[in-house]
This record gives structure tokens, sequence and C-alpha cells, in this order.
């Protein structure tokens, strides 16, 4: 049976992929989904807490019930800034963006 | 108005540009030079007399043989008044050379098919068109014009004479 | 792939499997004559009775498990039913070329056979498809008759039922 | 007597006695996966040869004749046909999403049947999230039809899978929110627990309940089904074929599958929801074995789809999109607040 | 109030297309079971075109006066003929139609005088080798054979024309007549007998 | 903050020449913007048959098989249309007994054309049954033409000179149960269509054809109708002898794709009640003048024009005196109509342009001769 | 057994992730998001968090990743210009990373964690409605607020006018 | 739990090979025949006029964007529906609430024309 160290470490895994997605990539989009990734880490770590450590409560299902809501709210308008991005800019490159500074 | 009224109204208005008028096959008939061929078809359309807001024919025959060139055929139409005129033009030409006319697209709309496929057909020029492409022919077509009599081209069998 | 055509000649080697090549071969002879799907293209006159009318209550396609599919890809049957421009016909051998094997071609219509009432005085009509693509049963008729098509498709299924294993699953790469 | 439920439990039971029960999971999935494949495969081609004989006395005609008893082999020719077709790959395609849109189509289609309940105790796995699952992985569907849109690099293809994207998202709302309703009123997740809650006679049936919510699902499940008068991913006459335009042979047939098995789905999920499932239509009529009830309701709720399809023109996409979104969104919220009312106020 | 109307409208609609179907399922299909069934075909007919014989002698009718030749639109028709020393009349010694550009007209039928040329109610000519199109003298006399039809009177008068009667056998004529094309026409004859069937008299009647 | 319009790409795409809805061999290039059209451009000639080449090879009376072939739907009054070109080139008198024949039969096919019309307009729409309907009666009529002249599609039934054949003992009767039969059956098509919510949806204010663009693009026949424009060349330039029958012009309002739908189903009950007037006031006597075989019309040029099934079908014939035309200038409806597509198609989605495309009744043989 | 589904799944999971994050082609990327998501899933199951597993499917496969999908179509002019998809600095990103996960690992291993025994699966819808409807209230309505305002916030952006 | 949810992991597996083997039979008895126009892709009898990875029009985005937001909200009636009988008029206020909100941004969605097709 894999234990509750098994989970974290994979999601640790998980987090630093979608960290290194984040850190390079230059399509917006493509940090959205490293960012994504990130978040589903997270969701691991809560949804592995509730069952090895509070398997009662829920707590942890719950939490992460949330956090799915928020990330696709995030989706949501992360993406719609991208389409605002590609509107306005044509490109859907962060670096291009940061560098124009509105 | 019937086909003599309409007739007699047009020749008189038109007098100056008009060089033959009739009544063939009970449609009246007038025939103009060239040069006044577009200039004549807008007043035909804008005369609130006669209204020729559409067109119901128009092509080419060949009459190289006999008049010594092409004959324009344009046979106009109106709905409010029900009348219809022919109006004609001989595009003199010899040969395989391509007369040249002005365009009537600008004035009938409808007009830019049916010019397109008498220039790509009997290789009539009409300067001005918008859009002078092909229209029936393939887009490769070597560029004769079949519908001259006489015209012989790429597996082109003649009916033999039984 | 089309290993299947190289089957034969070593099943036939072992006792029975003679038998065992033929009625395979059978079978999906059978599956094929039976489920041609054409392709729904029509040019002229041809295509009204040989498409809109046979496929219509009266004749029925569907009985012998003929559909339309709009898409070559996924059909067997070409039914050139109609007059064949020069201008069409490249459009036509595109077509052919993209539809996936097996496929067959019905030339439906004098025209279509060897340019009909347009064969001559015509400058743009292509006096017969087989001139671009392979014909596998001709139709006499301006227009035939939708039972004529119908006959067409016997005759089709025929020809079907006796291909080999070998001619239509061998492979030419 | 018919009732085949208790024979799975049995080989369950036989095979438990020699083996580890990891084996045993695996063996009887797969068992069970087979099982189910080889059903809808059959099912698949009844349906297919079936919507054919409907349409053809519809329209006064006989459909598929010559190959068997009025035809019925006619389905087999097709697939052994296509079989044997050319597999065709334009060459400027995305290999790999190409490849693999056809099987995410079927196998999502093919999923959902791990929960639905064929009959008292014929079910082969009872989730308590049953329902949800069934929501879950159909959205592969929309998926698969947008990686073979795209991959095919055709416009037509395109057009489709972008349309039918749209189309099966848009209609998911109203379709969750009218299963919410039939939730409600079971107070459970489970199909099993859905179909037990209708038990005792016709009038117990949910579509007697919320006779809203039924109306709901099943517009948003012709949708979600891609029949007529929502077919727009295919619309012939528009896009040519849809988003299978460049498929052929196999491939092809994988799309054509799941189109019948997800209309059989839809039904089933109506009748088990809305129907009572494998409930007969009084108690008295129990001696019909449970899965005869279910499958003769389910083939009733397929030949509406197949009417409809045969007697309606198709519907344009924006109207479609509205239609969805204006008119069947606000409907379904209002079957959960009426439904939600009812139960407060009859407990 | 306008909106429930409509909707009322709407769904009544709905619900009329629906009745239509489901009404139809319950007729009787119109389909023609064609190897199995076909229609009694109209006496004027215009199917393959053959060449008559008389029905005495078994000669040709035809004189070789080459009207109908003259007549074709198309040209299908090639004549080619010959002074018998006997009778020092025409006889053709090839008549050769083209049937891959024959258009069906009937405007040879009605250019002949002698009741040589008729269009028949034949129509089961598909053929697997395009060569088979141009159909010879020989061949269009087989076809012919089978074909009733009355000698028609020199017409003075152009109106009421009597039509030539032929009642076509439903049976394959090529397959009957053995000849050259027999070949591969397995599928029609096997499906046994053969019922004639008569244009529908309004598919009402037969429900 | 300005936001700007989100750049979408265009793209252009190939509709035909092979494709459901175009009917035949028509190419439509559309530029489009997501499912929006931006432009259409019409290719056509993809069935250019020379059949005006032809004409100048054939004899007057070898050339009547090939007028069939140039509305293939409506072959009858294709023929009609050349017939009483080339009579009135000729100057040569029709019996009674014909002319009534001529109507009934080109009435009957104005029928079977707008028949097949309904037909693929309701399949472009998605409703497969009603195509199979339509096909059924179509049928009726065409068993009406087979036993009268042999032929299904391509009749040749009228001669220069009245027409070919007289009618069989058995057409009266079956023509009159037909007749009896038809209107209940377009009830039907009515029932399915006509009042059915997707169908309105799909066709209410979808390709508006105003009446100042119907008249500068020529369009004519039920299309013109359509919009409101009251204008039948049977009725406004009598030819035949339609002016001794009742009949009613149906015209529509707004030019949408819905009113040249009802046009056309309530043309095809009024076509219905011709044929039956024709049917009971059918005189005896003669079917056919006689015509030399050989027959020079005399030198000159004619222009005659009548309204076939898709709108005003002309014949513009130069005679040199010899037994062929000298030239013939085929003037159809389809080949005006189709040039209104791109300006009525814009700014709909491509399943509207299905609808309009169908609306029109456009079929190629027509446009490209 | 468990450790074994375990192991396939991590391997899902990080595999397909490592595509998401290094795929030049934007839509594989989002394919192969789907799969990881799935992997996710498929883990959350074997947790005994079924329902979140299902939700993890219907939101993140049927929901988000469409989305993805569709703003890739919407700004994504894959045939054009080649956008360039990684910026210049891989090498130190990817030094940050692994010094981030070692932090991370030693962290980890120094933390003890209090295991309980899970008892018997009891079936988390019920307990998840009542969690959300009981001591969660807030945070659920508050919910309903966050949905509603990006819902306002993407189509004012999304939208042009 | 974890038996329940291992089913459909085999299922995947059986339902991916049963296409896979189906997808190798075909391969094994069907012709290959390549020509380069079969290769090109279809486009109504031409070749196409351009490439089709192409970028597309917002219209459907819109819908996208708000279905996920919707379909959230789904995900939180289930667990509700699941438990509110037996939480009575509380939990049935508490969602009437919840709804209120969300069908206001359905309103707002349907006012600003975003569920228009334009
Ligand atoms: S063969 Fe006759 S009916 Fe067929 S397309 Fe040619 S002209 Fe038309
Ligand atoms: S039917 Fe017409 S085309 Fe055929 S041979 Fe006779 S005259 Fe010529
Ligand atoms: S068939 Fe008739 S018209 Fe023709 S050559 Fe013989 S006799 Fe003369």
């Amino acid at each position: 049976m894999p234990t509750v160290d098994h989970y974290l470490v994979l999601s640790g895994l998980l987090f630093c992929i979608g960290a290194f997605g984040l850190l390079t990539r230059r399509n917006a989009i493509g940090v959205l989904m490293s960012i994504e990734l990130m978040f589903n880490s997270a969701n691991i770590n809560f949804i592995s807490f509730s069952k090895f450590l509070t398997p009662q409560a829920l707590t942890g299902q719950a939490f992460a019930v949330f956090v799915i809501t928020i990330a696709a709210a995030e989706a949501a308008v992360g993406l719609a800034i991208v389409v605002l991005m590609y509107r306005n800019f044509d490109v859907v490159d962060v670096d291009y963006i940061d560098f124009m500074r509105w | 108005m019937d086909s003599e009224g309409l007739l007699k109204y047009i020749t008189e208005e038109y007098k100056d540009k008009i060089i033959d008028s009739g009544i063939v096959g009970g449609v009246a008939t007038i025939e103009v030079k060239p040069g006044d061929w577009e200039s004549i078809a807008e007043y035909l359309k804008g005369d609130m007399e006669t209204r020729f807001l559409s067109v119901s024919n128009y092509g080419a025959v060949d009459y190289r043989e006999k008049l010594g060139g092409y004959q324009l055929v344009i046979t106009l139409f109106s709905y409010e008044f029900n009348h219809k005129l022919t109006m004609k033009t001989l595009l003199p030409a010899e040969g395989e050379e391509c007369p040249e006319i002005k365009t009537l697209s600008a004035v009938w709309p409808v007009a830019d098919w049916f010019e397109r496929e008498t220039a790509e057909l009997f290789g009539i020029v009409f300067v001005g068109h918008p859009d002078p492409r092909h229209l029936m022919l393939d887009e490769d077509w070597d560029g004769e014009y079949p519908m001259r009599r006489g015209w012989s081209g790429r597996d082109f069998i003649t009916k033999p004479d039984k | 792939m089309g290993i299947i055509s190289k089957l034969p000649a070593y099943v036939e080697r072992v006792p029975g499997g003679g038998i065992m090549t033929t009625s395979a071969e059978k079978f999906l002879n059978w599956s094929r004559a039976s489920s041609i799907w054409y392709m729904l293209f029509g040019l002229a006159c041809c295509a009204i009775e040989g498409l809109m009318a046979t496929g219509a209550s009266r004749y029925d396609f569907d009985r012998f498990g003929m559909i339309f599919r709009a898409s070559p890809r996924q059909a067997d049957l070409m039914i050139v039913a109609g007059t064949l421009t020069h201008k069409m016909a490249k459009r036509v051998k595109i077509l052919y070329d993209q539809m996936a094997e097996p496929k067959y071609v019905i030339s439906m219509g004098g025209c279509a056979n060897r340019g009909g009432p347009f064969y001559y005085d015509s400058y743009s009509v292509l006096k017969g498809v087989d001139k671009i693509i392979p014909v596998d049963v001709y139709i006499p008729g301006c227009p035939p008759r939708p039972e004529s098509v119908l006959e067409a498709c016997l005759k089709l299924q025929d020809k079907i039922k006796k291909e080999k294993l070998a001619d239509w699953a061998a492979s030419t790469d | 007597m018919f009732e085949l439920g208790g024979i799975f439990e049995a080989i369950g039971k036989w095979l438990n006695g020699f083996l580890p029960p990891v084996w045993v999971t695996i063996i009887s999935a797969v068992i069970t996966g087979l099982a189910v494949l080889g059903f809808l495969s059959l099912l698949a081609l009844f349906l297919v040869w079936w919507e054919r004989k409907i349409s053809a006395h519809m329209q006064q005609r006989y459909g598929p004749m010559r190959t068997g008893w009025h035809g019925v082999l006619q389905t087999i020719a097709d697939g052994v046909k296509l079989l044997q077709k050319e597999d065709l790959m334009p060459k400027d395609a995305d290999r790999i999403v190409y490849f693999w849109a056809p099987i995410i189509c079927f196998g999502a289609a093919f999923m959902a049947y791990l929960v639905v309940p064929f009959g008292k105790g014929i079910i082969v796995q009872d989730l308590n999230i049953g329902i949800l699952y069934i929501i879950a992985i159909t959205t592969f569907t929309v998926v698969s039809l947008l990686m073979a849109g795209w991959a095919s690099n055709n416009k037509w293809a395109l057009l489709g899978g972008m349309r039918s994207a749209a189309q099966i998202i848009s209609y998911e709302v109203p379709l969750s929110l009218a299963i919410v309703g039939a939730v409600m009123l079971a107070q459970t997740l489970s199909m099993n627990g859905i179909v037990s809650a209708q038990a005792g006679g016709f009038w117990h049936w949910y579509v007697f309940r919320e006779p809203l919510g039924f109306l709901v699902y099943y517009i948003a499940a012709t949708a979600e089904a891609n029949r007529t008068p929502f077919d727009i991913p295919e619309a012939e006459q528009e896009l040519v074929a849809g988003f299978n335009i460049e498929y052929s042979g196999m491939k092809f047939a994988m799309f054509f599958l799941a189109e019948f098995v997800n209309m059989f789905t839809v039904s089933a999920i109506a009748v088990t929801l809305f129907f009572g499932g494998w409930q007969p239509l009084f108690s008295f009529l129990g001696f019909i074995p449970s899965w005869v009830w279910f499958m003769g309701k389910s083939l009733v709720s397929v030949f509406v789809l197949m009417w409809f399809r045969w007697t309606y023109p198709r519907i344009r996409v924006d109207q479609l999109m509205n239609f969805a979104w204006k008119f069947l969104l606000p409907l379904a919220f209002l079957n959960i607040i009426l439904v939600g009312f009812g139960i407060v106020v009859f407990k | 109030m306008s909106l429930v109307r409509q909707t009322t409208n709407g769904i009544y609609n709905l619900i009329l297309g629906l009745a239509v179907t489901v009404k139809h399922l319950f007729k009787h299909a119109i389909t023609l079971q064609y190897p199995k069934e076909r229609w009694t075909m109209p006496e004027r007919s215009r199917g393959t075109v053959v060449l008559l014989s008389d029905t005495e002698t078994g000669k040709l009718n035809c004189t070789a006066c080459l009207m109908c030749e003259k007549a074709c639109p198309v040209a299908a028709i090639t004549i080619e003929r010959e002074k018998n020393p006997e009778t020092k009349k025409f006889e053709p010694t090839s008549f050769t139609i083209d049937m891959g550009i024959c258009c069906y007209c009937g405007l040879c039928e009605k250019a002949c005088n002698f009741s040589a040329i008729k269009l028949t109610g034949k129509y089961e000519m598909s053929i697997y080798d395009k060569s088979e199109l141009i159909y010879d003298m020989d061949f269009l006399q087989k076809l012919g054979r089978d074909v009733k039809y009355e000698k028609r009177k020199r017409v003075v008068k152009k109106t009421a024309v009597k039509k030539a009667t032929a009642k076509p056998k439903t049976t394959e004529a090529r397959a009957e007549s053995g000849d050259k094309k027999a070949e591969g026409t397995s599928s029609t004859k096997d499906d046994g007998d053969v019922k004639e069937k008569p244009k529908n008299e309004t598919e009402e009647g037969k429900e | 903050m300005t936001v700007k319009e989100l750049k979408t790409e265009e793209f252009m795409v190939n509709m035909g020449p092979q494709h459901p809805s175009t009917h035949g061999v028509c190419k439509l290039v559309i530029k489009m913007d997501g499912e929006e059209i931006k432009e259409i451009t019409p290719h056509v000639g993809f069935l250019h048959r020379s059949i005006e080449k032809i004409g100048e090879n054939r004899t007057y009376a070898q050339f009547v098989p090939y007028t069939d072939r140039i509305d293939y739907v409506a072959s009858m009054n294709a023929n009609h249309a050349y017939v009483i070109a080339a009579e009135k080139l000729g100057g040569v008198e029709v019996p009674e007994r014909a002319e009534y024949l001529r109507v009934i039969m080109a009435e009957l096919n104005r029928i079977a054309s707008h028949l097949v019309w309904l037909a693929t307009f309701a399949i472009d729409l998605g409703a497969v049954t009603p195509f199979l309907y339509a096909f059924r009666e179509r049928e009726m009529i065409l068993d009406l033409f087979e036993m009268t002249c042999g032929q299904r599609l391509t009749y040749n039934y009228m001669c220069i000179g009245g027409v070919n054949w007289d009618i069989p003992k058995e057409f009266e009767p079956k023509l009159r149960e037909f007749l009896k039969i038809f209107p209940s059956r377009v009830d039907d098509y009515e029932d399915l269509l006509t009042n059915n919510p997707i169908f309105l949806y799909r066709t209410k204010n979808i390709g508006i054809l105003s009446k100042e663009t119907a008249f500068e693009y020529s369009v004519s026949g039920p299309s013109l109708r359509g919009s409101g424009v009251k204008w039948d060349i049977r009725k406004a330039e009598s030819y035949s002898i339609y002016d001794r029958f009742d009949f009613d012009i149906p015209v529509g309002y707004n030019g949408d794709a819905w009113d040249r739908y009802r046009v056309r189903m309530r043309e095809m009950r009024e076509s219905a009640k011709i044929v039956q007037q024709a049917i009971d006031g059918l005189p005896g006597g003669d079917i056919q003048t006689k015509v030399p075989r050989t027959w020079k019309p005399p030198e000159g040029e004619v222009f005659t024009r009548i309204e076939a099934p898709r709108g005003e079908m002309a014949y513009h014939i130069v005679s040199d005196g010899s037994t062929k035309p000298y030239r013939m200038k085929i003037r159809t409806a389809s080949f005006c109509n189709l040039q209104v597509l791109p300006i009525i198609g814009i700014n709909h989605l491509i399943a509207d342009l299905v609808a309009i495309f169908g609306s029109l009744d456009i079929i190629l043989p027509e446009v490209d001769r | 057994m468990g450790l074994a589904v375990f192991y396939i799944l991590a391997a899902v999971i990080l595999v397909s992730a490592l595509f998401v994050v290094t795929l030049r082609n934007i839509f594989h990327s989002a394919l192969m998001l789907i799969v990881c998501f799935f992997g996710v899933a498929g883990l959350y199951a074997s947790l005994n968090a079924d329902f979140l597993a299902a939700v993890q499917v219907l939101i993140y496969v049927g929901a988000v990743t469409i989305l993805i999908i569709f703003a890739v179509m919407v700004t994504h002019q894959l045939s054009g210009k080649k956008i360039r998809q990684y910026n210049d600095q891989p090498v130190p990103a990817g030094l940050i990373i692994i010094s981030l996960f070692l932090l991370f690992v030693v962290s980890l291993s120094k933390t003890g964690f209090e295991v309980v025994k899970s008892i018997s699966s009891s079936p988390t819808v019920e307990g998840i409605g009542k969690a959300l409807m009981t001591s969660y209230v807030l945070p659920f309505e508050v919910v309903s607020i966050v949905l509603l305002v990006a819902l306002i916030g993407a189509i004012v952006i999304a939208r042009k006018d | 739990m974890i038996g329940n949810f291992a089913y459909a992991g085999i299922w995947v597996l059986v339902a991916i090979g049963f296409v896979v083997i189906t997808f190798f039979f075909a391969r094994l008895i069907r012709p290959q025949r390549p020509n380069p126009t079969k290769s090109r892709n279809y486009e109504c009898g031409e070749f196409p006029l351009s490439d089709s990875h192409l970028q597309y029009n917002v219209k459907y985005y819109l819908f996208a964007l708000i279905f996920v937001i919707f379909d959230v909200e789904v995900v939180f009636l289930f667990p509700w529906a699941a438990v509110f009988r037996a939480l009575g008029l509380f939990a049935f206020i508490e969602m009437l609430v919840f709804l209120a909100i969300l069908i206001f941004g359905l309103i707002y969605a349907w006012k600003k024309k975003a569920l228009q097709w334009v």
C-alpha cells in the first residue's frame, strides 16, 4: 500500500513540473496549463491528507472541491485574458506583454 | 406601351444615336453604334418612360461572313411596363481579331456573367469588366473562342453529314 | 499491408485449406457486394434518375444495402451519372483518387460512356469517363431507367463476388 | 427464472474459490468488459438495421432486403466491408491524434456501460456516484470529436468538430441539471438506487414526478447523441460529413458504432432516471424478467429518437445554442426549484 | 401571450409532423423489388433500339433507305447498303448503332417508313466492356426478334399516328438469346419467379 | 483601454463541385469567418456542354432532344420554349389539341419540377422524409409521361407543329386520379414543413431578396414572386393558350426563403388547377401540323420566352434560311438567378447558405447549358 | 497491488505532465493535459475519493481543457508564424526547480504525519454534501459569488463591445 | 472501493485493446494503394485552398467559457441533491441562494449578449 509520503513526493514532482512550465513557457496558454498542473498537485495533497489523516471528516475532499472550483474560475478568467491579449497585441507571448507594461 | 409605341418613343428620344429600328419577331429592335452602346443603355435604364431595369437576354452573333463583324444583341425588359426592347450593335472584326466594347455590367449587374460568357466564347473584349475570368470554360482553356463559326479545336468532332 | 493476399498461397497447402480460403473469400466478397456505399455525386440529367429517383421509395437503393456517403473516403462506388466536361473531369479524377480502396465505378448513361448526345460538335465534353478512370460497368441509356441502374448494381455485385482475394487485397507499396 | 443477475454472481463466486482476489477482479472485469462489448456490438448491429428499416417504412420503402431475411445481415456486411476498406490518413494530418480520436470516441461510449443497470442485479459495478460517472466519462466524446476535427486538417472536419464540441457542452448543463432533479427525488447517485426508488407501479416513475425534468433531459439527450434535429456536427448538407469526413474503414466504423451506442446510452439513462429502469409497469407483471423491461423501454426510447430524426429538419447551429442556453437552461433551473419545493412541502 | 400561443402552435406542428411520418409507417411500401418484380412497360417505352424483322420470312424490314440515319440528331446510326442484284432493291450490309451516343430520342423510329427500327422497352443492357456499346446488325436483329409490332401503313397524313405495339418480354432478352453478352447476369436470373407488376394504381389502392 | 475587435482568420473553402447541397456541379468558393460567410464566388461551367454550338449544327427538328437536356428537371417546359420559338420563326400553326396537350404536359412537369425542388430543399434542411414523399408523387407524374412518350426524363415530346404522340387512353383516368389525390399529398408536405417551428426558424428572414435586387439581376420565376412581384409570363405575355385558364399567381411578401417556399407550394396547387381545366376542356382533332422533313424557316430572327418552373426561359434564334439555325442563344432562368446568391447569401451562416441555395432552385445545366 | 496501481498512475501523471510543459505543439500539450488529469482522477479513485474523481474528470477534462483547446483555436495560428514556445532560460529554470524539489524532499523527510488507519470507505458524496451544507456553508455561498464574478469578468474581458 | 474503480481502469484497457485489435485485424486484410492525390485533403473535389489549422472564430469560445462556470455549479448541486431530503428546508434555501446568484450570472450573460451568436 502506498503511504502518504508516496503521494506527497508525487505531488511535489507534479508541482515542480508545473513550476518549470510556468517559468519556461512563453505561450500564455502554456503558462495557464502549467498553473493547472500545480493546482492538481495541491489537490493530490489535500486528498491524500484527507485519506490518511482525517478519514472521517472529509475536510480535505471538501477543500479539494473548492480548489477545483477556483481552478476552473481561474482558467475561465485567465483564458479570457489570453484572448483579450491576443486581440489587442496579436500575440499570446507573456514576455512580450510584460515588455509592454500595460 | 406596345412595341410600336415604345419604338416610336425611343426613336424620337434618341434619334441621333439610332442607326436602324424596326419590329423583329414582335419585339421592338434598335441598332446603335458600338460607341453609344453603354451610354444608351444607361439612358434606357434611367428613363422613367421605359424603365428597363432588367436584362432578358444578352449575347452575340457571329456575323463575320455576312456583315463583317460580331453583332451584340441585348434584350431589355421592364417589369413595370411589361415591354421589351432589343438593342443591337455591330462590332466590326476580321478573322481572329478580338473587337472591343464598353461593358454594361455597371448598368445592369446581371450583364456581368452574360459578358463573361460572350467574351470567352466569342472573343469580344469588354472593356472595364470587373471580373474578366473564364466563366464556362476551363481555367486553362487555350484561349480560342469556340463559338465562332468554323472553330475547331481539341477533340472537337463535327457531326458527319449523313 | 494486405497480408491476406498472400495468405491463400500458404493456406492452400494445408489439407482443407482450399475450402477455407474459398469460403473466406466468399464471405468477404459477399460483404463487399452487399454493402456498396455510393458517393453522393451527380453530374447531369442522369443523376436525377440514377441517384435521386433510384434512391427514392419507388426503386430504393437501400434494398441492396446501398446508402450514400457524401465523403469519398467512405464510399465504395462512384456512379458517374451524367455529362463529364473537361472542366469537371479533373475534379472527378481527384475524387476518384481520393476514394479508399476497394472502389468501383459505374458509368451511367451515354454521356459518361462515350459523350452521348454531345459526342459531336461539342468543344467541352469529355468523350467517355473511361479516359480518366477505370470503369467496371457501363449502362447505356439517356438516361437509363432506374431499373437499369439496379441491374448494373447487380452486375457489379456479380463482378465483386467473382473477385479473388489476391486481386483486391494486393497492395502496391 | 430468466433473470440473468444470478449468473454473474455465480461466476464470481466460482472464481473466488481458487484465485487471489486481485486476479478475480481483473478477470471478472475483463470478462464483463468483453461481455458488454459483445452486447454493444450486437446492439449496434441491430440498431443500425432497425433504423434503416424504420426510416424505410416511414418512407414507404423496404430498406435492406437482400442480405438475409429482410436484410438482417446488412449491418454485418457493412461491418465486414468496412474492415476491408483501405485506411486513409491525409498526409498533413496529425498522425497520433488522428489515430486516437476514434479510439477515445468509442472508449467513452463504451465506458458508460460500467454502471448501466440492465436488470435486477445485472449491473457491472453499482458505483455510488453512478450517474455522475456517466456524465463525467461521456465528456471524453467531446474531446474525441475535437481531436478528430483538428487532426484531419480539413476545414469541414474542423467546423464539424468545433460545432459538435460547442453543442455537446452547451447541452450538458441542462442535461446535468435535469439529472439533478432525479437525484433529488432518489437521494442517491447510484443507478441501482435510483431504480429501486421508483419501485412499485408506473405512477412512481419520476417522469410523473417531474415531467419538466424529463422534457429537458430528453431534448438535451437528443442533442448529446447528435440526433436530428440536433445533428449539426455531421450535417451532411452543410459539412459534407462533419468531423469524420477524412476517416475511412475501421476508424470510421468506430465513430459510427459510438454514435449508435451513445444513442442507446441516453435512452438507457432516460429509462433509468425517469421510467423506473427495469421495474415493471405494474408490480404484478414482475414475472417478466427485468432485463426485458429495461430493453423494451430503452428500445421504445430509441425508436422515438429515430422517429424524430426522420421527421424533422435540422436546426441551425446558432439557434441550437440559443435553445440550450435561453430555453432549456432556465427550464432546468425551474425544474430543480419546483422539485425542491415539492420535496420540502410534501416531504 | 403571443409567446404562449407561438409555443403551443409550435408544439402542435411538431406533433403534426410526427403524425405524418407515423401514419406512413403503417402504409404499404411502394417499392418495386426489382429483380423479382418488374413493371409492365408501356407500349411506347423508349428503351433500347432494335431492328425489326419480318415475322414470316425473318428478314430485316429495313430497306436501307437511310432516312433514320439522316434523322438521327447524334449520328449514332451508320448504315452501309448494297443493291441486291436479284430484287434490285437496297439491302443493308452493315447497320450499327452506337448506343454510347444514342440519346433515345425516337426520331429514327419516327423517320422510318418501313417499321424497321423501333425503340423498345428493353432496359437491362449493362455491360462490362465498352466496345459492346456499338450494336451491330446481327445483335440489333436478335434484340428485335421477340418484339411484337404492327407493320405501319405508309402514313400520308401525319395525324394520330398508329403506333406499332410492342409487348416486351420481361425476362432478360440477352440472357435468353444466349449471345455474346450473356455472361454475368446470374443474379438477375436466379431470383426465381419474376413477377410483373402493373404500375401503381396510386399507392392508396393497395392499402 | 480600447479593445480591438478580435482578429479572426478568414479562410476560404471550396463548397463543391462535389458537395451534397449544391445540387450538381456548382462550386462556391466561400470566404468564411468562423461559420459566417463573408464572400461567395460561384464558379460554374462544370456542366457546360456547348449546347448552343450544337444547336448551330442540327436541323430544327433534331435540336428538340437537346432542349430536354437544358433543363432536365422540367424538360417539357424546355421543349415548349423551343418549339414556340421555332414555330414563331417559321409561322407554323399548331392544332388546338396539341396546344392543350402541351399545356397539360408543361404544367405537370412544373409540378414535377417543383417536387424535385421541394425534395432537395427539404433534404438541404436536414429533413429526409419529404424528399422521399415528393419523389413518390413525382413518380406518378413520370408514369403519365412515360405512357405518353415513353421516357421518364428526356421526353422529346413536343415537335415543331404540335406534339409527337397523342395521349393513350389510360392517360386520362390516371391523370384524374392523380389530380384527386395530389392536394392531400401537398397537405402532407405542408404538415411536415410549412409551420414546423424548426423549418420556420431555418427559412424565415433568411436570404431576403429585395425587389430592387431582383430587378437588377433579372431574377425571374418563383424566386421573383417570392419577393412580392406579381409577374408571370403565362399571364403577362400569355403564350400558347394560357389565357384560357383561370389560375392565380401566388406571391410572397418578404422575399425570404420561406416566401419562396410558399410560392412554389402554392404554385403546385395552381398548376394542378390548370391541368384540371385543360383536361376537362381537351378538344379532339389533330396533334400535329405537317411540317416537311427538311423544314426551312424563312430568314429572320425571333425572340420568345416562356415561364419555366424556374423562371423565364427564352430563345433567341437567328435563321439564315437554311435547315439549321444560324445562331441560337438560350436564356435560362438559373443563369440569372444564381447571380444573386453572392448578394443575398453573405453574412449568413453556412447552414443558411444551403437553405438559400436550395430556395433559389438553381439547376446547373440551365446555368451552364 | 495498491502500490503497483500507484506507480502506474504516478508514471502516467508525471510523463504526461512533462509532455504538457515540453511539447512544442500547444494542442498536443492540451491533449496531454487531459491524460494527466485523467491519471489524477484515477489517483483520487484509488484514494477513496470517488466523487472527486468524477468531478476531476467532469471539470478538468470536460470543461477546462475544452476551454483551453478552444482558446488555442481562437488565438493560435498554428499554420502561420510559429510562436516561440519557450523563453531563453530553460537551464536556470531547471536548476531552480530542482533545488525547489530537493528542498521539498528534505522538508518532507523532516515532517512526521499522524497517519490514521482508515476504516471503511464511506460514500463520499453524502459526506461532502453534508459538509458543504453544514460546516462549509459560508465558503459554499462564497463559491457562488466567485463563480459569478468569474463569469462576469470573463464575459466582460472576452466580449468585444 | 478501489475494486470498483479497478473495473473502470481495466475497462479502459479493454476498450483500447478491442479497438486496436480490430484496427490491426483490418490492417491485415485491407488493401493499401496510396497515391499522391489520396493523401491530399478532401475538399469537395478540389485541392484545399489553404491549410486548415487555422485560427478560429471566438463565438464558440464564449459558450465554453460560460459552460465552465455552470459545469462547476452542477458539481455543487450533486452532493446537495444527494443529502437534500435529510437536511430539509435550510439546505433548500441555501441552494436557492446559490442558484439565485448563478441565475443572476446567466441573466447577466444574456443581457450582455454573450449568449448571442453574432
Ligand atoms: S446520358 Fe443523356 S440523360 Fe444522361 S447525362 Fe447525358 S444527356 Fe443527360
Ligand atoms: S433513338 Fe435517336 S439518337 Fe438513338 S439512334 Fe434513334 S434517332 Fe439516333
Ligand atoms: S431502318 Fe427504316 S429508315 Fe432506317 S434505313 Fe432501314 S428502312 Fe430506312
